[in-house]
């Protein structure tokens, strides 16, 4: 076994497109990566950007929203906020000096169990290269 | 701007029986201080000021003010405010109109056009500041400090607040009296601020950001000066759900305020006040700017210049930037 | 609420499609040292009566009040497992799933992986669950009755099922009668009925119904409220013909002093009218009305000393003091049933429609052909010098359908029939004329469509690819500048008479009927279905449904097979007598709420309005959740600055402990 | 004791051996921070934004740790010892205050154990700050109260005179680096702690203040001047006799603390009740309080005015609220 780094990944996933698309992969038993770990939302319209920050600082080295393609939304417009949101946020990040590697937001839809696959790939690669993000771990719990 | 005619007019309007009262700047009690003030008779007016030093953005106090629970059988008071609106402040004005934070016929705009604010910090590193207050002018193209009966010009460059070398708007884009003539709007330069960070690598300007956080005292004046953090219930005080930690360390420091920067995202009208507050120096204004920025260029948003605009945050275009995307 | 959570944690073996990859028996150990829980267990189906007996059972004897079930999707099971905690007495939404096998068995191979990973997933979901909350799904009295907008053959069979199933119907359409764009066809293709002969009795039987009451020349002006409780307000215009009185003589339009200045907007243009009109002889109602712009006493106050109208009538129908009547009215449910509008043909100039009269639209030649149309069904043009019997005559497809450049990117699929239809009728009209169709593609696609275009064929109809780039006049003739692209020939094909089959476009005023009812366009600008393929009837509203050509091009057979599928979902919640609400929709937090109308303005469904409450004496804004129209997305959460808004079962203080959960376990 | 200037390095890397605090420059302000082995610390100084408290009452201090859903809890350790080199009298004044709270009805064994293990070195004042005003209420630029040793700056060399046993102790490791006081040391002294005193500009007589201050419950000088508050906590957190804390339990995953942290009686919610009232609604009831707490109330219970005139509230507050000013105005209506 070789002494690689396993990021830790949080990610969002809406129950319509994502979610679903995520199941069919699971169905059609495409292997990916064990080291994201999936939080169901109705809409990636429901993911507040904070809640991205908040899974860096509770100990996310990468999060992943992921939402339907535009024009897709269950609820017709929810992913459209979701864009403009989150785009704003990771200018912030990226400013703030978070690696860019650790946010990633996807459109996936269904029927795109390979898909899904290869965003899960990109995002823990990614994060994996970025390294552990211990500078913005919540350190509450020393003294 | 003429002082005479300003107390006038803040006169005339405090003695309106439906005005509450008016707000507006005071000379300070020390050094270069001008502060918010509120008069509320036509005698009170006599202290009002408008100087280089009235940075402080007053429409901060159109949502401060505690709505107190009214005894049964009264009517609450609904008497307007009054109150003076550099640009920036009448920008942030407009933003509460679209927010509906403050309704027009609550409010008495005297707009005040402004050739710009000192900063205190950079007056100080020129002449060291003293206990008695100062005066402070504008004169030609800079400022003149009067102290001790003695006139000192000030180049504008070496003293100019940053927000206000970056500002567009320098004159009211509202208000319902005019004081003074328009002022000429100044080229505006390259926010060095933004770009100096952004020149910097990704974990160089994590190091940097660190540094100023971990001096965060999370005294919350960043926040409690912008005039546009209003909630009545702030979700970075709220304990069910935690989002922030109480406790004050770098981390829940950082958390604090991106998520502060973020909830101005397309509401920030740059006047600088959470910078101008903070007593750790912590320059936040970079953070509210470089969004600023990034919602001009990237979806060609200005907040608080109209009051019938779409808010920024409850809105999309079909077309928003999507690159990012996977 | 106060009692302490107390969990039950699932593991399902699912067979070994969870149990050959992830230690089951750890990951219920493991669950057992998380806070509050009290039961542990693993079973090889827990989705099996037996596996969901042990879940009753412990609700039962061990009082759990919170349940994880870790199996597969909760896209798969919830609604099972949920509907276990129900019969167990257990407020059904304080389940949680943790998706183990979809997500994890299946998709890593790694054992110890698989199984870290099962009990993270395990924990997040009981961090979940000690702080779920009961809801309640409610339910709501549903009106018995429907409007139908739009009384062409959608909105008049949709109306007819509907009223047939016993429910009052409101029919609300736009013009003075009922009939529609069909009512303009001759005949129809491929089968070449008679479009009068079979569409006339749908409109007697509708304006005749009694469960239908039928408001033509009226508009919907306001729809609020949600399924099963729509309000409605119709506007119905003044007519200045007393309805009642009127018996459909036409002797007021006979003596009319504008008789026949007009264009009549039902013969396409072809024909003309006179001020007061009845728009087609077969009219439903037959019943006159006063185009108040054509109307010289209407538009300038006079006409000669005493307007005609009212000496003919002997009725004395002729009213000018009409106005216009509110009409409002409560639904369940609602039918989009607005139509089309053809193409604009001056929308491509090449083409020359608006400078010569002799290139005419497929509508056109509808009525030119139309035994019932101004020319009595003889197909007669004047080429400038004489009135002749067209020997030589194009048709050009494709004309404002699958072409960018007039931003219609679709098939309008009914041209190429149509098309062919009256290329038949032509030749079967003047035997011995020359017809050819410019075509790109035919499709020919329905049941004896390519019968039908075959026998036009064979019948001498010539067919030829390409695409007109011109057409210009050269003395009496039109010449028509094409290349045949089959054989790469430029040709000038000099014709008497020109048909453009023009495509169909959503109607001019969409907007207004999609403000009206909060609807949603697709990128052909037509109405927005729910899905694609399973809800092509739907709308992103409950209670909102669409039928026929509003919601895209189709022909009368699907357009039928449309209103019919609309009329059956449109009467489910009548029949039903009742509507659900969802349990998870969002709720407002009026203390906290700063009322900036953020959320409402986020919220795709309306579902939000700001409300003014009495906060401690003073009056103040919040928001205020319809949770008849919520569908609990959550995007107006993600976008409220204070928090104030929440959608149940996904509240922040839900999701946050998930994510630390998530984050911190390693 | 006299310590040369040429021997300052060496004194201050023999502190650095244990555990050293003393103020660091960075942004054109100083704050406390940990020396390390082989820095000098530089005594150049304006005082530090934050007050030395921050290091015998922490912002933010864990009171002990568990799981949850279980009882078990788990308790700090010992703690260190450690030195804090700089200290103005003002700050080391406002410690011995403080600690009159914490001793007063129970023992608060969080800051008792912490102001026990740490030596305070005092540093004299040379060059007041704008809005200094420590004579105003009792302390002065050379005050010695609260710490251990005082430093005075005379020049070519500090003068070192011990105030209690640690600080003796303290000077008893470094002896070697030290000599003997000359003669005219103490007119020395005294000529730059007089030259000092008369830079100070501003200031008021509290002088029947506290007596006063229940019959000014109603003037309308609260509300005039609370009416530009922002609510903030600049004032308090860096006031250095200020002492509110919060008591917060604070949750990762399934493992949690308990911990305090400062509290400010200007915020809004510091009062605020569970059912929504609040006992001090309005900005104006909240500056009443800070400034009763210091003149009237902390008087009444431990004979001594909470503030010790360092200024730093009038200097850091974005809004110029002055209690000097409001000493004034409270003086000029009694």
């Amino acid at each position: 076994m070789s002494e690689q780094f396993e990021p830790n990944i949080v990610a969002f996933l809406c129950n319509w497109c994502s979610y679903a698309g995520a199941d069919l992969a699971g169905t059609s038993r495409v292997q990916y990566p064990a080291n994201i770990n999936v939080i169901r939302v109705m809409c990636s319209g429901r993911v507040n950007p904070l809640y991205v920050m908040n899974a860096l600082q509770q100990g996310a080295d990468g999060v992943l929203v992921s939402g339907c393609h535009p024009g897709d939304c269950h609820y017709m417009e929810g992913n459209f906020y979701a864009r403009r949101r989150l785009g704003l946020l990771k200018e912030l990040l990226e400013f703030a000096g978070v690696d860019p590697r650790r946010f990633h937001m996807s459109w996936v839809s269904a029927s795109e169990g390979h898909k899904w696959k290869e965003v899960v790939e990109k995002t823990v690669e990614d994060a994996r290269a970025a390294g552990p993000f211990d500078q913005f771990r919540r350190r509450q719990i020393d003294w | 701007m003429d002082l005479e005619k300003l107390r006038k007019t803040a006169a005339e309007i405090v003695s309106r029986e439906d005005v509450k009262y008016l707000i507006g700047w005071r000379q300070g009690t020390f050094g270069y201080r001008a502060a918010p003030c509120f008069v509320e008779d036509a005698a009170g007016a006599a202290e009002l000021t408008f100087s280089p030093l009235c940075s402080a953005n007053l429409a901060t106090y159109l949502t401060l003010a505690e709505k107190l629970p009214v005894p049964r059988g009264k009517e609450p008071d609904s008497r307007k405010t009054a109150l003076l609106v550099k640009g920036c402040d009448s920008r942030a004005v407009v933003q509460l109109l679209v927010e509906k934070g403050v309704k027009r016929e609550e409010l008495v705009i005297i707009g005040c056009p402004c050739p710009g604010m000192v900063d205190r910090a950079l007056l100080a590193e020129v002449i060291p500041e003293e206990s008695a207050p100062a005066d402070l002018k504008w004169s030609g193209g800079g400022f003149v400090l009067v102290k001790n009966g003695l006139e000192t010009a000030l180049p504008r460059d070496r003293v100019l607040a940053e927000q206000c070398r970056l500002c567009r708007h320098p004159n009211p884009v509202v208000s319902d009296i005019l004081l003074g003539e328009p002022v000429q709007p100044w080229e505006v330069g390259p926010d060095g601020g933004v770009d100096e960070i952004e020149a910097k690598d990704v974990a160089d300007r994590w190091d940097y950001w660190e540094e100023q956080f971990s001096r965060c005292l999370r005294c919350y004046a960043c926040r409690n000066a912008c005039p546009l953090c209003y909630c009545k219930d702030c979700i970075l005080d709220r304990l069910n759900p935690t989002w922030i930690n109480r406790a004050v360390n770098f981390s829940e420091n950082t958390a604090y305020h991106l998520a502060r920067a973020f909830h101005l995202a397309g509401r920030c009208i740059e006047c600088g006040a959470c910078e101008r507050a903070c007593p750790a120096h912590i320059p936040l204004g970079k953070l509210n700017r470089k969004l600023a920025r990034e919602v001009r260029d990237q979806y060609g948003f200005e907040p608080g210049l109209d009051a019938n605009a779409e808010p920024f945050q409850a809105a999309f275009k079909p077309d928003d930037p999507e690159e990012f995307i996977l | 609420m106060t009692e302490k959570p107390k969990l039950g944690v699932y593991v399902c073996h699912c067979g070994i499609n969870i149990a050959a990859t992830v230690d089951v028996a750890a990951v219920t150990e493991y669950a057992l040292t998380l806070p509050n829980v009290k039961v542990a267990r693993n079973y090889s189906y827990m989705c099996s009566d037996p596996g969901q007996l042990l879940i009753k059972n412990d609700i039962k004897n061990e009082g759990l009040n919170r349940v994880v079930v870790a199996s597969c999707s909760p896209r798969m099971h919830e609604l099972t497992f949920r509907k276990a905690l129900q019969e167990a007495g257990l407020n059904p939404y304080f389940l949680e799933m943790a998706n183990i096998r979809e997500q994890c068995s299946w998709v890593h191979e790694n054992r110890d992986e698989a199984t870290a990973k099962a009990k993270k997933l395990v924990a997040a979901a009981v961090a979940k669950a000690r702080l779920l909350e009961p809801l309640e799904a409610r339910e709501v009295e549903a009106e018995p009755a429907a409007l139908v907008i739009g009384g062409g053959i959608a909105g008049i069979q949709a109306a007819l099922d509907i009223a047939d199933a016993g429910f009052k119907v409101y029919v609300v359409e736009k013009t003075p009668s009922v009939g529609g764009r069909m009512s303009q066809l001759d005949k129809t293709f491929p089968t070449l009925d008679c479009s009068a002969c079979i569409l006339t009795p749908k409109m007697v039987d509708c304006a005749g119904h009694p469960n239908i009451e039928l408001m033509t020349y009226a508009e919907v002006e306001e729809v609020g409220g949600f399924i099963g409780n729509f309000n409605v307000k119709v506007r119905k215009k003044a007519r200045y013909v007393d309805f009642v009185k009127c018996t459909g003589c036409g002797d007021c339009a006979a003596a009319c002093r504008m008789a026949g200045r007009f264009l009549s907007e039902f013969d396409a243009g072809v024909g003309k009218r006179s001020a007061v009109y009845l728009p087609f002889p077969q009219a439903v109602p037959a019943k006159y009305t006063i185009d108040p712009e054509s109307c010289l006493f209407l538009s300038r106050g006079k006409c000669g000393k005493e307007p005609k109208c009212v000496e003919a009538c002997r009725a004395g129908a002729i009213d000018f003091t009409q106005q216009d009547e509110i009409v409002e009215f409560k639904v369940g449910a609602i039918v989009v049933a607005t139509g089309f509008d053809v193409f604009d043909a001056r929308r491509k100039p090449e083409y020359g429609y608006a400078d010569y009269p002799n290139v005419i639209t497929g509508l056109e030649m509808e009525r030119l052909v139309s035994a019932s149309g101004p020319t009595g069904g003889k197909v007669k043009i004047h080429n400038g010098v004489e009135e002749i019997i067209p020997q030589e005559i194009a048709f050009i497809q494709c004309v404002g359908s699958r072409d960018k450049s007039t931003g219609n990117e679709y098939c309008s699929r009914v041209c190429c029939m149509y098309t062919a239809k009256q290329a038949h009728l032509i030749k079967d009209k003047i035997p011995g004329a020359n017809v050819r169709v410019y075509y790109m593609d035919v499709r020919a696609f329905g049941k004896g469509f390519e019968e039908f275009y075959d026998r036009v064929r064979r019948e001498g109809v010539r067919y030829i690819r390409g695409n007109p780039s011109e057409i210009f006049r050269r003395k009496e003739k039109l010449v028509i500048k094409v290349e045949d692209t089959l054989t790469a020939t430029p040709l000038e094909d000099e014709v008497d008479l020109v048909v453009l089959a023009v495509g169909l476009e959503p109607r001019a005023d969409a907007r207004k009927t999609i403000e009206l009812l909060r609807l949603s366009q697709s990128p052909d600008r037509f109405f927005l279905e729910a899905h694609p393929k399973l809800r092509p009837v739907d709308t992103a509203t409950d209670g909102i449904f669409l039928a026929g050509c509003c919601q895209g091009p189709k022909d009368i057979p699907d357009t039928v097979a449309q209103a019919k599928g609309a009329a059956a979902s449109a009467m489910v919640p009548l029949a039903r007598g009742k509507v659900k609400i969802g349990a998870q929709v969002a709720c407002v937090n009026e203390d906290t709420c700063r009322g900036c109308g953020f959320c409402a303005a986020i919220c795709p469904y309306s579902a939000i309005e700001m409300v003014t409450i009495n906060r401690m004496g003073h009056p103040v804004e919040v928001a205020r959740v319809n949770e008849a129209l919520c569908k609990g997305c959550g995007s107006c959460a993600a976008g409220c600055l204070s928090d104030s808004i929440q959608p149940r079962s996904f509240r922040d203080r839900q999701i946050l402990p998930q994510i630390a959960v998530l984050g911190v376990l390693r | 004791m006299l310590l040369k200037k040429e021997k300052w390095s060496a004194f201050t890397q023999a502190l650095a051996a244990g555990r050293l605090w003393a103020p660091v420059k960075q942004d054109g302000a100083a704050r406390f921070a940990p020396v390390a082995a082989g820095e000098t610390p530089d005594l150049d100084y304006d005082n530090t934004t934050v007050p030395a408290k921050t290091l015998v009452f922490p912002q933010t201090e864990t009171l002990y740790r568990y799981r949850l859903g279980q009882t078990a809890m788990e308790l700090p350790g010992p703690g260190e010892e450690a030195v804090l080199l700089g200290v103005r009298p003002c700050d080391a004044r406002a410690m011995e205050m403080v600690e009159k709270l914490f001793r007063w009805d129970v023992d608060d064994p969080y800051y008792l154990k912490r102001r026990a293990l740490t030596t305070v070195v005092g540093l004299a004042c040379k060059e007041p700050g704008a809005n200094c005003f420590c004579p105003s209420v009792g302390g002065g630029p050379a005050g010695a109260e609260g710490m251990d040793l005082l430093m005075v700056d005379l020049g070519d060399a500090y003068l070192l005179e011990t105030v209690s046993g640690k600080g003796e102790a303290l000077l008893e490791g470094v002896k070697d680096l030290l000599e003997a006081a000359g003669p005219d040391a103490a007119a020395h002294k005294e000529q730059v702690v007089r030259e000092a005193a008369g830079k100070i500009r501003r200031g008021v007589d509290p002088a029947g203040v506290p007596e006063g201050m229940p019959g000014l419950w109603e003037h309308p000088l609260w509300g005039q001047n609370a009416a530009a508050c922002l609510g903030c906590g600049t004032c308090t957190y860096l006031c250095p006799t200020c002492h509110c804390f919060d008591i917060q339990d604070e949750v990762e995953g399934f493992d949690a603390r308990r911990c305090r942290m400062w509290d400010s009686c200007m915020f809004a919610e510091y009062t605020l009740h569970t059912s929504g009232h609040n006992p001090r609604p309005t900005r104006r009831e909240r500056t009443r309080n800070r400034i009763n707490h210091k003149y009237n109330y902390f008087v009444q219970k431990f004979g001594v005015i909470a503030c010790v005139g360092c200024g730093r509230c009038v200097n850091l507050c974005p809004v110029n609220i002055d209690i000097i000013e409001i000493l004034r105005q409270a003086k000029e209506a009694l």
